[in-house]
């Protein structure tokens, strides 16, 4: 059964220097609050797992946290370059980092092997792409039935997987509703996974009997932070903060400018802080 | 000529022309999220709209910023998992019409989302192919729209993201890739289209008031056109209405949280 | 988008002699009344896949319409044999039909992987069991990146899938809901595909964004049959008929009994007689 | 001498004591649902129970008759699809103890529920494996509970529907298979475990009333007893009215729709 923790108590427990971690949402409930805290606990040498790592790895790249970053799509959505993840790769600030690149089709199948105990797997990809050059990590798989060539990539097995959901109850089982992207099987493709949410409730009634639900057994740690997707949104919570993902390439495009607002917006506070954005939808 | 639209007012109108109410689109941000609602908003009102956050017939207000936006849930009939959406929908050949764009493309309508440089030592490193390389290979066809500019159609692109015609001709086929692949690009200057046997893009269309030269002049490569080159028919004042009025409410809409 | 029809129409338009068919429903919302139709019309030579073959496909065996079963769980639930089946398998009565014989795991993959447009499914299956032995469709494939070895079955590829459910709406948007089995795969691995609802509405709405839903565009017919799935169930309608499961052992036991049985309640009768089961609950 | 309670109460009752508050069942249906279900209200209220249909932490008022009765779903913490049950469930590793029985069972406790007699003409066509085969190499262990008869414990099984100890010794681990197998055989005479080294399954201990006499007469390959062979306590009045009390309302429910 999921533990109720502080965010503080659940990022040092489940969450070491060096994991292989994957921090999900697919735009919708990116667990923001959790990469401040993991910034602040000032981890170390993470493989850094994301379809998109949109501005949460942004941060935390740009203060060191990764050493490698796994991805398929590494833009501001709508707004252009993640500058900080640029800086690592291309000049090595703060440090070097190496990545891993792949498509959705590939993270989103890698996943799902994860999740399955599968070691790969097979799809219908990467046919006349030049990422099967650069990538060791994807191969050819040869159906024994028809003899189709298709794409092999490995299972995406983690360490760690933070996700932000809406609500869970005090035994720990999580609901998560509307874009659900791979939150699901990130977290049952991790040894351990620490989930924040809008609500702690007493029932997660009513709901479909088809819901996407994680058991509490299958959760490490739950973590009550309101408003702790934003900049991202929580589906009948808050809205998608557009306007701060456009401010972030101003403040991410200078190294003394995004230094500066880590130091006001995460360094300096705590998950509290998110709550101010977490007004429950009408 | 002064129209009283813009060049990329007549591209989203254009490709928004080439949808028809058959068809099953998978939906990217920007001019081809604008396109795929302005048909839908107008001559194509039964047209399916899917979105790889995993909305299904999605009948968005405003226009996503991001490919995630609630909007999107909110109206859609309904909302798979991401890897169902690659996996069962993408990958399952429900698709009629996939949409691409690119920082560049060369004339055998293959594209570069990934670095300009090379891979390892980038120039410039671009955000990477998404959905793309599986997008460009699983759907039924595939529009491309971009901004016509010589740095973008380029005779030989930096990083093959994701598959066109390849080498011309049937290569495509020789990759084991069964549909059609690009059918039409649309730019802000004219519409092209591969050649039946070269697959070499071919100006078919130009928009009005546009010239050859300024095709030639925003093209890397010697670029062809067709015997029949027809103009494309200005936007009509309910097309730029529905289109102005959309991205109005996008515009209002993404100032909200400000 | 899906055509509103008859389940005359439907079967006559959508179903041929011949044809490799899937009616699913795991235990939950098995189209009986479909079935019945089919006997009526006296499909020939039909490959009948399904996990459980159940009383659906002993009732049309014993009715002469198969060729080929694909089964994984060939009794009748809590109660014992199927006899029809068993007839036809053993003596040839009514005709012969050849059998193979999967896993649930390796059936539930075939299906996945058929909604999934690949060829084959890869799962880890089948260590040491023997229907590895007598099956020639189950093969091993190897893992390209840590050399582990899997079992793989074909893909489940479909003439027709036929499967009933809750509820559609004017547009042939068809809702599931409770137990939903492999039904979705099924349809989405499917040519063409007759669905047979408890009801037809206006609006599927109110439901969970993520609520087991197939467009009308991915359906061929739906067909609205109130009671459709007896003595089966239908979550949220009636319950399943367990005293009729109980009692079909004794009907089908003995081959005049069961054409008895099949002419009182199927030719001579039409899918209206599924209404008197449909009653909504409480 | 009499008891107060029937060889398969007894049996029932010893394979629910076997479970634990924190395992994660993979529940059969008949004497392991029976069982799994007397735990949960007795000594392991927060077991989980997972059925193949896909419900999970599923917590039955009533003793399903088939493995996908709507009771099973609707006291459920969430049902997921079949494919998702046996591919994100049981193949991912999550299932601590799976039931499984069959029509006959080896001193390895491999068992057949397939076919008696050759597979291409069977003399009796059994149902055959359903979820067995994985069932039986995906959980960390397995329980088996049979009738004990020697038409059933038999020198050699016609069909390996699914894989106990295979020949015995490591011989299961040579299959590439890392779980346990089955830790426990519960009958209505006796508890048997594998012997340590062999695999050889071994009676640890025999229900009240029971003798050695009837367990070798009952079983068709020469039986071998623990040296410390213990007595199964009997069933306790608790255990037999809980027990009694479901399968009462099982009957009442299952005759309701007749």
């Amino acid at each position: 059964m999921a533990a109720i923790l502080s965010l503080a108590e659940a990022v040092e427990e489940h969450l070491r220097d060096g994991d292989i971690i994957a921090m999900e949402g697919f735009t919708h409930l990116i667990p923001f609050a959790a990469g401040h805290e993991i910034i602040r606990q000032g981890r170390k040498r993470l493989t850094l797992i994301r379809m998109t790592p949109d501005l949460i790895y942004d941060q935390m790249i740009g203060m060191g946290c990764g050493e490698k970053v796994v991805f398929s799509w590494g833009g501001n959505p709508g707004v252009g370059s993640l500058h900080r993840f640029r800086d690592a790769h291309e000049n090595g600030w703060p440090n070097k980092i190496s990545i891993e690149e792949h498509s959705h089709a590939a993270m989103a199948n890698a996943f799902d092997a994860g999740a399955a105990g599968l070691p790969f797997a097979a799809f219908r990809g990467y046919r006349g792409a030049e990422l099967k050059r650069v990538n060791p990590n994807i191969k050819e798989i040869t159906c024994p039935f028809t003899g189709e060539k298709l794409a092999a990539v490995p299972a995406i097995k983690l360490d760690v997987a933070v996700v932000h959901a809406q609500k869970a109850d005090r035994k720990g089982n999580v609901l998560f509703e509307g874009i659900v992207g791979v939150q699901k099987q990130a977290v049952l493709a991790a040894k351990r996974s620490i989930v924040t949410v809008e609500e702690v409730v007493d029932t997660l009634a009513p709901h479909s009997p088809n819901a996407v639900i994680l058991p509490g057994w299958t959760v490490s740690a739950v973590v009550h932070v309101p408003g702790g997707a934003h900049p991202s949104y929580a589906h009948g919570y808050y809205k998608r903060d557009n306007a701060f993902y456009k401010k972030w390439d101003a403040i991410s495009r200078d190294r003394d400018s995004f230094r500066a607002w880590i130091g006001e917006h995460v360094l300096r506070k705590g998950p509290d802080a998110f709550a101010v954005h977490a007004k429950k939808a009408a | 000529m002064s129209a009283n639209y813009t060049p990329a007012e007549m591209m989203t109108v254009a490709a928004a022309r080439a949808l028809t109410n058959d068809d099953v689109c998978f939906v990217g941000i920007g001019a081809p999220s604008a396109a795929c609602n302005l048909a839908r908003l107008t001559h194509a009102p039964d047209i399916v709209l899917i979105y790889e956050s995993g909305t299904i017939e999605t009948k968005p207000n405003i226009l996503p910023l991001s490919i995630g936006d609630g909007e999107l849930c909110e109206t859609a009939l309904v909302t798979v998992s991401v890897p169902e959406m690659f996996r069962y929908w993408l990958q399952g050949g429900r698709i009629t019409t996939g949409f691409l764009g690119g920082a560049q493309i060369d004339k055998f309508a293959n594209l570069n989302t990934t670095v300009v440089g090379p891979y390892e030592k980038p120039e410039v490193r671009l955000p990477g192919g998404g959905g793309a390389p599986e997008i460009a290979t699983s759907c039924g066809q595939i529009f491309i729209t971009m901004s016509h500019k010589k740095r973008a159609f380029v005779e030989k692109i930096d990083f093959v993201t994701s598959l066109g015609h390849g080498l011309g001709g049937d290569d495509r086929a020789k990759h084991g890739v069964t549909t059609k692949g690009p059918t039409k690009v649309l730019t802000d200057l004219c519409i092209l289209e591969p050649d039946p046997k070269s697959k070499e893009l071919t100006v078919v269309s130009l928009h009005p008031g546009v010239t050859r030269e300024q095709v030639i002049e925003s093209t890397g490569w010697p670029i062809k056109f067709s015997d029949k080159l027809a103009e494309t028919p200005a936007p009509t004042a309910a097309e730029l209405k529905v289109l102005r009025d959309i991205q109005a409410r996008t515009k209002a809409a993404h100032g909200e949280a400000a």
